[in-house]
């Protein structure tokens, strides 16, 4: 049942080259956006903690590129990548981060609560596993809606912990609702790792309900795409439901402020994946190899990244705050 | 009292919830209901008995046994444009709907800066004296109402609980809707005529002017009950119903206790940290240079519900406590 | 893995005679018991509602008869089966079904929470699934304090609707706690078909978490007896959790209220099962066929028993209620 | 103020509840901690960092990301002859244990007609101003504060949290025990000598004669805080800290308030049916005629908790706040 197997590398070259460019834009996005949250937090101009999302960039790329504009996601306290990936701007990103007013959320939301009506990102959530209910919700919306929207919901392996994650996939599958569960197992919960937390095998946890399932390299934004591909496809044509299981890591700490990080894992561990199994990395080598694209390309798209993101920075570093009076506003709709 | 009484239309409370249900369906092809057993069985209550079959199993949902699930699904559902119903047998399990109704439902819309709407109703239970023990009897409305960005009403006669109901199914905001399941037989005028009542206005259910009973849901019967015992005695009692408690119509309060300089609040949630404390502080502080006597409160006794029958009737306010606590008040004791 | 594969007749044959015979009279005690509790609702005597056990009788007696006295039960709604099973004496329970200080719990607790410490019985519980952490948290007690005690969790079907149980069954093979989780598919979640409310099968749902699955007939005390006590000496051992599936159904109303049920299933159904899956009748006719007891033996338990029902019932409804004072005693422990 | 500040032994509270744990774990084999990163990690907030290395993983053992889970499991262990301390990393999180508490834990001593006792701890944290949002930042013990059978603790020093959750461990039932996150390095006295608070006995902090600050957890330093400002002007404000929700020391409360004639209730849940209700209805009853002046409350501002800084702030009371309204109750302003 994995993808795995059955994905040849000849499909990949089916894609077109425009797209395999712009799925490296958008990591190159996502990267140079982290770094900068970041020093936003280490020069102390950012309120609070973030999670960067570096190091699983092929994941959210992989399977955003498979959706559409009007498709929903959900995301995690580990958001930026999936906000980005789904096609948010920088600036209201990097103004929400700051708790500006042109923030995605007018600041109220902050990293862990981002959302993107206008591109189907029904928000981050800080609740491990909170958005189970959402996404499957949301599918079952489409649905009954009749529209062929799918949902995807995006969470750490650590939401295998969360009950609600499987009263989500038993009734996903029982009423066949349009929703991908995309399981990033970066094999930490938070100074944790999985093998204390979690039984048997991660993909058992969706088969039990007779949830299709599908297995990936989450670095190799390829394998990424064409499994997410598939199991959109099938959703969209009323398959129902499906599990795809992603394995990847987080290059940095579990937040900005996880810095000695030793306790829980080695250096050593942390270098391999960062050198050997970069997502950037491993989509710039084939598409290298394949003679699709040469250096300068690349060093193009890293500087205009670069250009764009500090541009946001900047901007939104001297953006307002939301007035005052804004701190009762919303708690209710007119 | 906003329910004329002149025979018209006579309907059970049940009967009132399923034709605000009923209309909303048919009105809005958004709304749907979910739930274990609302379908055939039409809940374990019999209070949606019929509903499937105009509505079909699209719309009337029989759900797995996952109240935490299907209060999720409801937020996912409204924020994309549906307008669900989820419906929770026992007021007692909306310990497993927390993180979705307070950590989700209730902020969504706040957290995304105003862009997200969730337009749902959690449909529950709540009262005792039905010998259901304590994990089937409890009244737990003082959570949601501590909470801002949800809804909360407890209405008490068929009339309020169909305009409540309608009104909660076409707010923008989760509103959890509380029904006494001992009030489901209870009768009471409903006109044929579509109406809506606005949350967050109370109703004087009778004028008094001596002391103000403010009740919620059921305990509005052992109020009016108490008001024609006291009328005996010559003590003219006001009866104020909130119908809400997030909003809460405060102001309507505090000017009748203003008037009558006396008041008793009664609930039936735990009395320790529950509505009636609100109230209660709501009037303390507002009608402070009115009051002629504390302001007193009754709520369920603070024990977890007891099953046996001798034990169970102990610990709900009674319509002889209030008569008892209004004529303390009053100087009559 | 399934037991009844495995099971040979000659294994029954092992079992000492006595045993059956008092497996056959616990069955007989909890149908009659159950009958009687009836007859209290419907003339009126019993406040409230109560969930009778009638047609699952094996489940109860096979599984408790593998357990020691101070091994833990959990129990649920339908818990008198779990209750007699255990060992406890029919006078106290009918007290607590009719709400009398003699009670179980004083009168406090009732038919949906009645418990029995003397027993290990941790209690009834109104809450489906709800129990599920308890039953694994005695396991883990005892565990930690390092007892070889067994927990066992009974649950029905419907209680995989249930988060909570996930996050136990996670925990317990994660951890090897000694617990069994007993899951009674009568088929019937109150009103509705188990398949409109669990996709997959029933057995991968503790597969999902590595966990040792069995799965017995329901109605056949013998398979149940000794698959249960595989998996308890197997817990008693060290060797973990297990799940043992057992096919049942109940033979009335969820409660003793649901008195029209044609329109969630047909009397036939109900028919067949009552009369061609009785766990009393099967039992009966093995022994008989084994010339292990006839009818004599046991129209002499049945009858022992009915007097011992009867005689406890006017007991328990000529005993005292509570006295008003005990409202607010027992809300904490001193 | 029960916590002299003789210069002897000065700690965080942080380090306080750590060496309280340490002294239950060291002291009784049946105390273990489960959680969320309690062991190698030592907490988010590494208040536990350490403990792993004396009492090992089998006593302090870090769990699986399962809220409702755990407290199951603690609950089942209480039953059984264990005193767990379940460790909640943020007390928003308290959503997802609602059920395993308020109908377990809470109500199976009662149930059982007094055979079962659950002796267990809940350890969360509460408070706002960490810039953690909406679903990081709720202090949310009211709910828990509202059910018979759970006691619940909000200390405001390390003495207090250090003698409360000893406390809380030996007691016999189940305790849920709230922190404010930001207090962690609030340093103060706590003796070396080993000694047990107990549940339910309010500390005066301060004491006074004009008004009373009735304050819980770190609104107990804004109420001192405004103390000091509002000597300067020459009112003398005492500082009543509760220490326990439930049980409430009512008594000394309503003692003090009938003393002072005026009160104001402090707290940071959210102010809407939270815990200022409760304590200020007990004071407008118990002290109604002593009372110049309407007891007010201050709680959270009702709203989702904002992540902008500029806004967050807003939303918790300050000392500022404190003295603007005592000034006003004192005929000041
Ligand atoms: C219900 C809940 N419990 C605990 C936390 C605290 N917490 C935040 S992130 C995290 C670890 C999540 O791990 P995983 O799901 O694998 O996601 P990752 O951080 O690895 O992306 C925890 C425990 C939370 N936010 N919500
Ligand atoms: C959390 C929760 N939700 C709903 C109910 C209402 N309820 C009581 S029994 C029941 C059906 C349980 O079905 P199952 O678990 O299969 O047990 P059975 O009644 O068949 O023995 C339901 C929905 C409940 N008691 N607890
Ligand atoms: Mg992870
Ligand atoms: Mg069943």
């Amino acid at each position: 049942m994995t993808t795995k197997k059955t994905t040849a590398a000849g499909d990949y070259l089916k894609i077109d080259q425009e797209q395999w460019i712009h799925m490296y834009q958008q990591m190159c996005k996502i990267r140079t956006f982290e770094e900068h949250a970041n020093q936003l937090y280490l020069s102390a101009k950012m309120p609070g903690l973030t999670h960067m999302y570096s190091g699983q960039e092929a994941i959210a790329v992989g399977v955003c590129e498979a959706l559409r504009v009007d498709d929903y996601i959900t995301s995690t306290h580990r958001g930026h990548g999936h906000c980005l990936a789904k096609g948010a701007e920088i600036e209201p990103m990097f103004a929400e981060l700051l708790g500006k007013e042109a923030g995605y959320c007018r600041g109220k939301g902050g990293s862990m609560h981002i959302a993107d009506q206008t591109k189907g990102n029904l928000g981050a959530n800080a609740i491990v596993g909170g958005s189970a209910g959402i996404a499957t919700g949301a599918a079952m919306s489409a649905k009954m809606r009749g529209t062929d929207q799918v949902a995807v919901c995006f969470f750490g392996e650590g939401a295998l912990g969360q009950g609600l994650v499987y009263e989500a996939m038993n009734m996903a599958q029982l009423w066949s609702f349009p929703v991908i569960y995309v399981c990033e197992n970066n094999m930490y919960n938070e100074y944790t790792h999985f093998s204390q937390t979690t039984a048997g095998a991660l993909l058992d946890r969706a088969k039990a309900f007779g949830i299709h399932t599908a297995e990936v390299n989450g670095q190799d934004v390829r394998e990424v795409y064409l499994a997410a591909q598939t199991l959109v496809e099938r959703a969209r044509q009323g398959g129902g439901p499906a599990f795809l299981l992603c394995h990847t890591y987080r290059f940095y700490g579990h937040h900005v402020g996880d810095i000695n990080r030793e306790y829980y894992r080695s250096k050593q561990e942390e270098n391999e994946w960062k050198t050997q199994r970069d997502p950037l990395r491993i989509l710039k080598d084939w598409l290298t190899e394949q003679n699709r694209a040469d250096d300068s390309l690349f060093e193009s798209i890293d500087k205009q990244v670069a250009a764009q993101v500090e541009a946001a920075v900047a901007q939104a570093l001297t953006a307002p705050y939301p007035d005052a009076s804004e701190v009762n506003q919303h708690v209710y709709a007119e | 009292m906003s329910t004329p009484n002149n025979g018209e239309r006579i309907l059970t409370f049940a009967q009132a919830i399923k034709e605000a249900l009923a209309e909303e369906l048919r009105r809005d092809p958004t709304v749907f209901i979910i739930g274990e057993d609302v379908a055939e069985a039409g809940t374990a209550f019999k209070v949606l008995t019929g509903l499937v079959d105009e509505f079909g199993p699209e719309r009337v949902i029989d759900s797995p046994i996952s109240e935490a699930g299907i209060t999720g699904l409801g937020v996912g559902a409204a924020m994309t444009g549906m307008r669900p119903v989820v419906d929770i047998m026992f007021g007692d399990f909306i310990t497993l709907t927390m993180d979705q109704m307070v950590n989700q439902a209730a902020k969504i819309h706040y957290m995304s800066g105003g862009k997200f709407k969730v337009p749902m109703v959690l449909r529950t239970t709540m009262g005792a004296t039905r010998r259901s023990a304590a994990q089937h009897s409890q009244s737990l409305h003082t959570w949601f109402s501590h909470v801002p960005g949800l809804k909360v009403a407890v209405p008490s006669t068929p009339y309020d609980a169909k305009g409540l109901l309608k009104a909660a199914i076409r707010d923008d905001n989760p509103v959890a809707f509380f029904e006494d399941k001992m009030m489901y037989q209870t009768k009471g005028h409903v006109p044929a005529e579509e109406y809506v009542i606005p949350l967050g206005v109370a109703d004087i259910k009778r004028e008094g002017s001596d002391i103000s009973l403010v009740a919620t849901s059921s305990m509005v019967y052992v109020a009016l009950d108490a008001a024609v015992k006291l009328a005996e005695i010559g003590i003219s009692a006001e009866v104020v119903d909130p119908r809400t408690t997030l909003p809460l119509d405060g102001q309507t309060i505090v000017e009748s206790a203003k008037k009558t300089s006396r008041a008793i609040v009664i609930d039936e949630g735990y009395e320790q940290y529950g509505v009636t404390a609100e109230i209660a502080s709501v009037i303390a502080d507002g009608a402070f240079y009115y009051l002629d006597a504390p302001v007193k409160r009754m709520g369920a006794m603070n024990v977890p519900i007891p099953f046996s029958p001798a034990l169970e009737d102990l610990t709900v306010p009674t319509a002889e406590q209030v008569v008892n606590v209004a004529k303390m008040l009053c100087g009559r004791a």
